[in-house]
């Protein structure tokens, strides 16, 4: 459908097993962009027994469909009974295609031209074999044959357009940062597999070949972000992934990268914790830690990207602020992201270029410092044996030259050298976006993967004439330096986050002395939708 | 011609008499004989007194945390094979703080040559049991002595078929510097234990200890090509303890198994955005 | 008499055919045969497939983090020895991310029973190579194959000298579970490795391919005594791949060197503040 | 000198090696209780020839006993060169009793009866037989002479009268809090060693078999956490101690602590970071670590001793702390405190009681459930086997059985009752100590170790009728409810911290909107004297 023109957004709920469970994905289309995903469901297809009993208050002005088998005691109008099973196995002899029987069906109560579907089959199963893309196609025809010709004639009411494009993508959050960090060259990925970060180093793996790229499983995410440093110090971008239990093991790492002042990009995607926590589920209850994380005190940046598209662009950001200022930055994302599908156009790479923000050769001699006193506090940065050039670099408190140096004094320049990096640091962050009318009433606040269902909400509400915006944060830390005038322009404000404390409040409090009127919290594994975002505001009497 | 001269650098900071002087002796004759100039040299170190070897060094030098030598030089040599990286840590780094990574370093096999200053004891926390320490060494933590069999690096990585396995004594200097040279020399990860004496906590496994123990398997008929009887070598540890090469073996390192090193070190790759497009045909 | 009934619980999540099942029910048949009711058996285990087996039992349960089975199981044994202690892992878990303390806990010598589910694939992160993962498998992380020289789990706690070192197959329980019995009533640390297919994420490593190259070695005249025919056992892999116990021997456990444990177990202990007084006297 | 009546106050300064370098140690002796280093040197010995450069300005109105071979070129006439080494060999016939004649010398400077230090000789030496304690004597007793009789005579003129207890003991912070940990019966310790926090654990070795413990030590501070853990879980209280970067190898293990709600005492003695940085020095830079470690949100506390005697009291009210919520506390010190010298009566632990806070068998039976949902967010707990029981745990989100449960309502109560654990945690705690005069014009805000100095400066200053005082913090995490009202009572209020950013005035804005009126940050890895105190409150004019 995205090749159609539409705008889909997808997102999954899976448990933390392989198999079985009540797993669902929920899929939204429309002709204008969306991210979030909406409450109210049209066409829901159901897969399993808990599907029916458990989403059909969901399926509003819209119908279900579901094998026979499945129906079972339920009954309702809305429920459109198909014996996908048995369908599969006319056509083919097996039951194994009755998910495409199901798809047919689909198409064929959106009254939406099949072909498209056969096309997309023809291509997704061609690696297969001419069988199994025929055996496919045949499925599908007898769905929608099903649903649109059958005993349901008539009752496909929806008019879809579509507009054909081939500039369309969908995808989604990890891929997006996979791409970006392929787009900003990186080198060197090594990383733990753990979700819901995986995806991200299984993307830039799937195009490691093409980009002269590394990817390397690490026995543990020590190795991994030690070995990301080793490369990095060697002069390649360096990046790993991981969430928030293999993050605590990481943080020995991050502090040595913030002495050594060598660049790293750690992309975290949250889940739900502590500990373990829920795997597979999103939460934003990581933000304290990141922020904190490691002993002492050295800069570090921290982009929690709002949209797939964001954090595209955040991901190439932050392999250039890492470089620039030779500091760990963080990509704090969540399975909400992770997973969310989006469209969009192709994302436009043409004029980009990358800085590594190296001395050039001839800058570099034999008496080469690595860490030369500078006024910005960036030393500027030669790789090991340059033109000759000795870098030295250390864990402990070192001098100019890189080596172990316990004097006081030596003490309070490093400390300071490093610590004047965040000036320009600061003026290089972005401010949040501001979404919906100007000088409204009530001011959302958010940050991160909550944009979609904020950005909705305010527009709904903007719709029924609510004097509501939202101001979303994407540049965590440091805030740029208008944050506060802006904050302080505000009405009642709201701050919603995906936790149960409201780690994002505390810290405009803590940075800015910023108070926030209100917090709209939710932590039970689940993102906000709009219409969960407009009920509690009801709820809260604001609206 | 490189000289020791081109590797002579400050102050050291270890007790008149430690081993570690020694180790610092050879390694700078392994690098002059190699013919190895300082800036062709990544030498990365744990935290311990033997962590602060490069420091006295004239070399690239990433001076790491306490037990993490081998994932920052396993990343540095993938990202430039054209160094020469060694890794130096203790007994304590190594085996103790940093023994997952030279198991799995083992198992991928990386062109790195990893020197443990083994002196059976934590130096620079002031004498705690390592992993190697004697059975029985009483200390202020084991005040009812050690209790865990000691690690034995050797037999481990001959189980995990590292390709070069050897022993050294920082007594004999020039047999050490000989091994390092070997270790250097061979392709893919080689492992030099070196006994070396702490003059000041080790009390128990002085130059003296080692002095009446030691003896060159070299000149005993060791095949260093066969597993089996290079294993049996690494279980001796008693009376007579073997220093020299116990096994050796040809492989194929980590840096020749990724294709994409074939094209010249990662360092020196061109970046290309119009490579993009083809990334995108992915999701359309 | 405790019979399988105490041991049954709750719904499984693990995938129609997967060997865990055959575990699961081997390890319910070992602790019925010995006798060991519910109570006073305390499971530890990581995060993987192989983590949720504890709960599919009924037992005292610790599901600790990925690779931290062997810590808790470790403190959890000290201060209280009269409960029996078994550890379950993944292959991830036991030799991946809890690598370190799989050789210290070794060393350390604990009477705790370590079940690996080696079923060389991580499988709740839905398929990217193990430590244990056969080389040239290929994932999607792992694009060209697996690189890195398996992991020899046998070998490994062999050269550790491991007081009891066995591999099963989750294939046939029966024989598993003996392996299992013997493990839990052999004193100290024992390993029982346990080839374990994955039907979902590992094509290769199948029932199959398992059946067709599994054999026991007590019908070959191995004896588990002889460490070096461990050792060598233990290398043996490919064609033929053999299983029972390689290494058996009598160990003094960890538990039994501190003399302190000697009085009963930690947590029977009654306090007494007046021991205070003896305290002081070193500051005065 | 302790025996004698006086309080000693001392601390060391070395470097991270184990021989030579510019290693100093600093003693003062007073005849009312001291807490802290005074600038002004009444006797420096100098026993290398770095010292007496960079020390002479400091001894104002005393003097300098040095070696002959150290005084070198130095001029002075407050430098009393004195032959240690010839006296020792003289005496002995070796140079090894060099530093014995060094002591003799201060004794004799001071006019002190020599039979104290023969005494202590005679104690300290008996291990090592007769004719080392002879040899000792003789040393002491020549230095002594050569001060009191030679050509020095007359100098010494102070007036220091001995009253002898044997009640008076000196102790350090480290020393402190392994004697803590006995005294709340402390029966598991597993840590790696780590300065400056090691101290902790072979205090405890040293009485380990007296008190029914195990001291273990791990294979790294992931293993000594969780041991820590599992030993707690199975019913014995349990701590780890280490550093912050052994620390960030715990985190994962602290969030384990948080979810599964195990009883862990965890020590962290602070140097200064990132990273190795200083390892033998000091400073306070990771409390906003500690704070915030660990992904997702659970209660934990933060307790952070001001002297030796605090650090005492606040280890056993941290197990108990920990045992009754069934949480991690944190005791956070640093290398200040650590090794830092007291002189205090004899502890009074005449009517300690523990209370494990722990199911009495009769109310365990076979239908327990570790999790079991109650108002104060406090399950009650039994362990493993108790009475038949099976106790389960889990890393996951758990239901009340302990079982793997992901359902959206588990989660939400199972979060809740967890956070709800911190409210009666905040009843618990302390409200800060107030030093000086009550209404000041000026309030210092401090925390942790840095209470000796800044409370002296206070009396030195209220002495020269400055109306200043001190509010300082031990009970970091949660605050007491009544800390707000206490704050915003004071006038101009000065947060001095030993560090470079502020953390602790951050943290006072961030949880209590409260805003200092100025900080004082001391960051070269020394701690604050009184004396450095007082110049940086005249700098910043504010006295
Ligand atoms: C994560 C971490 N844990 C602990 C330490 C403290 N530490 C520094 S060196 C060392 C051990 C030293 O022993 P070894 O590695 O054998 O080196 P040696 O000094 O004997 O050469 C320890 C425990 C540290 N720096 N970092
Ligand atoms: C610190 C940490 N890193 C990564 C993960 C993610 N994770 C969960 S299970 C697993 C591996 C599973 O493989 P294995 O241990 O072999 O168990 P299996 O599922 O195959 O039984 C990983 C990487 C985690 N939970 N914690
Ligand atoms: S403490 Fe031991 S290892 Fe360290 S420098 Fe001294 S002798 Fe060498
Ligand atoms: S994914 Fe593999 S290991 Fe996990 S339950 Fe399925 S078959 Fe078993
Ligand atoms: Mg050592
Ligand atoms: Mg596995």
């Amino acid at each position: 459908m995205v090749r159609d023109g539409f705008y889909v957004y997808g997102n999954q709920f899976y448990l933390s097993r392989v198999r079985g469970g009540h797993n669902y994905f929920q899929i939204r289309v429309s002709d204008h962009p969306v991210y979030a995903l909406d409450e109210k469901i049209d066409i829901l297809v159901a897969l399993d027994t808990q599907t029916i009993p458990e989403h059909i208050d969901e399926v509003k002005e819209g119908f279900v469909l579901a094998d026979e088998s499945i129906v079972g005691d339920n009954v309702d109008e809305k429920i459109i009974s198909v014996p996908f099973t048995e369908i599969s196995k006319d056509v083919s002899g097996k039951k194994l295609f009755s998910n495409t029987v199901a798809v047919g069906a689909v198409f064929g109560l959106l009254c939406y031209d099949l072909a498209t579907l056969k096309r997309f089959l023809s291509e997704t199963f061609k690696r297969k074999g001419d069988e199994v893309v025929e055996k496919n196609i045949k499925a599908a025809q007898a769905g929608y044959d099903y649903v649109k010709n059958g005993k349901f004639e008539g009752i496909c009411n929806y008019n879809l357009s579509p507009q054909p494009t081939n500039r369309r993508i969908l995808i989604n959050g990890n891929d997006s940062v996979g791409v970006g960090a392929l787009a900003a060259g990186v080198q060197f990925l090594s990383a733990y597999p753990m979700t819901p970060s995986t995806g991200v180093m299984t993307r830039v793996a799937a195009h490691a070949d093409d980009f002269n790229a590394v990817v390397e499983q690490a026995e543990d995410e020590i190795a991994a972000i030690n070995m990301a440093i080793g490369a990095s110090f060697a002069g390649v971008r360096a990046m790993t992934t991981t969430s928030g239990g293999g993050f605590c093991l990481m943080t020995e790492g991050l502090g040595l990268a913030g002495i050594t002042e060598t660049p790293v990009v750690i992309f975290l995607g949250q889940r739900p914790g502590p500990a373990t926590g829920l795997p597979t589920m999103t939460e934003q209850g990581d933000l304290n830690f990141v922020l904190h994380a490691a002993q002492g005190e050295f800069p570090r940046c921290v982009l929690a990207p709002r949209t797939a598209k964001d954090a595209f662009n955040q991901t190439i950001r932050a392999f250039d602020i890492a470089d620039k200022y030779q500091i760990p930055v963080l990509i704090l994302s969540d399975q909400h992201l992770a997973d969310g599908l989006f469209t969009y156009e192709r994302f436009d790479t043409s004029d980009l270029k990358i800085n590594r923000h190296l001395l050039e050769d001839r800058f570099v001699g034999s008496d080469y410092q690595r860490y030369t006193i500078t006024e910005s506090g960036i030393s500027p940065r030669a790789i090991p044996g340059q033109n000759g050039a000795l870098v030295v670099a250390d864990s402990d408190e070192h001098n100019e030259a890189g080596h172990i140096d316990q004097t006081t004094g030596n003490r309070i320049r490093m400390n300071e050298k490093r610590l004047r990096k965040v000036d320009g640091l600061t003026d290089e962050m972005q401010m949040p976006a501001i979404h919906g009318i100007d000088g409204a009433d009530i001011s959302l606040i958010g940050w991160g993967s909550t944009y979609g269902p904020l950005a909705e909400a305010v527009d709904i509400l903007n719709r029924d004439e609510v004097s509501i915006n939202l101001i979303h944060f994407s540049d965590i830390y440091p805030f740029s330096h208008d944050t506060v005038s802006l904050l302080d322009g505000l009405n009642t404000t709201i701050c919603v986050e995906n936790n149960a404390t409201g780690q994002f409040a505390r810290l405009l409090r803590a940075e800015l002395g910023f108070e926030v009127s209100k917090k709209m919290l939710r932590y039970d594994g689940l993102p906000f939708t709009p219409q969960s975002v407009i009920r509690e505001l009801k709820g809260m009497g604001v609206i | 011609m490189v000289t020791m001269d081109d590797y002579k650098d400050g102050e050291t900071e270890w007790c008149p008499g430690c081993g570690n002087f020694n180790i610092l002796e050879a390694v700078k004759r392994s690098l002059v004989g190699l013919g190895k100039k300082p800036h062709e040299v990544l030498m990365v170190s744990g935290i311990g007194q033997s962590g602060k070897l490069p420091h006295y060094l004239k070399c690239n030098t990433f001076n790491s945390l306490h037990g993490r030598t081998l994932p920052p030089a396993t990343g540095a040599k993938v990202a430039n094979p054209e160094l020469t990286v060694i890794a130096v840590g203790g007994d304590g780094d190594s085996y103790g703080e940093g023994g997952n990574h030279f198991i799995h370093a083992i198992r991928r096999n990386p062109d790195i040559t990893l020197i443990a200053h083994d002196n059976q004891i934590y130096g620079l926390t002031k004498g705690q049991a390592s992993p190697t320490s004697e059975l029985g060494m009483k200390t202020k933590v084991q005040t009812h002595g050690v209790l865990h069999t000691p690690f034995n690096p050797l037999a481990v990585a001959i189980s995990l078929d590292c390709p070069f396995v050897a022993r050294g004594f920082a007594g004999d200097v020039e047999h050490l510097s000989s091994l390092i040279t070997q270790a250097i020399s061979h392709k893919g990860f080689s492992l030099v234990d070196v006994l070396q004496p702490c003059v000041t906590f080790n009390k128990l496994n002085t130059y003296k200890w080692y002095r009446d123990r030691v003896y060159k398997m070299e000149y005993n008929g060791h095949d260093p090509a066969n597993r089996m009887a290079a294993f049996e070598k690494a279980l001796e540890w008693g009376d007579r303890i073997p220093t020299g090469v116990f096994y050796k073996r040809d492989s194929e390192t980590f840096e020749s198994k990724l294709d994409i090193l074939k094209k010249g070190p990662l360092i020196k790759d061109q970046y290309d955005s119009a490579k993009m497009d083809s990334v995108f045909e992915n999701f359309s």
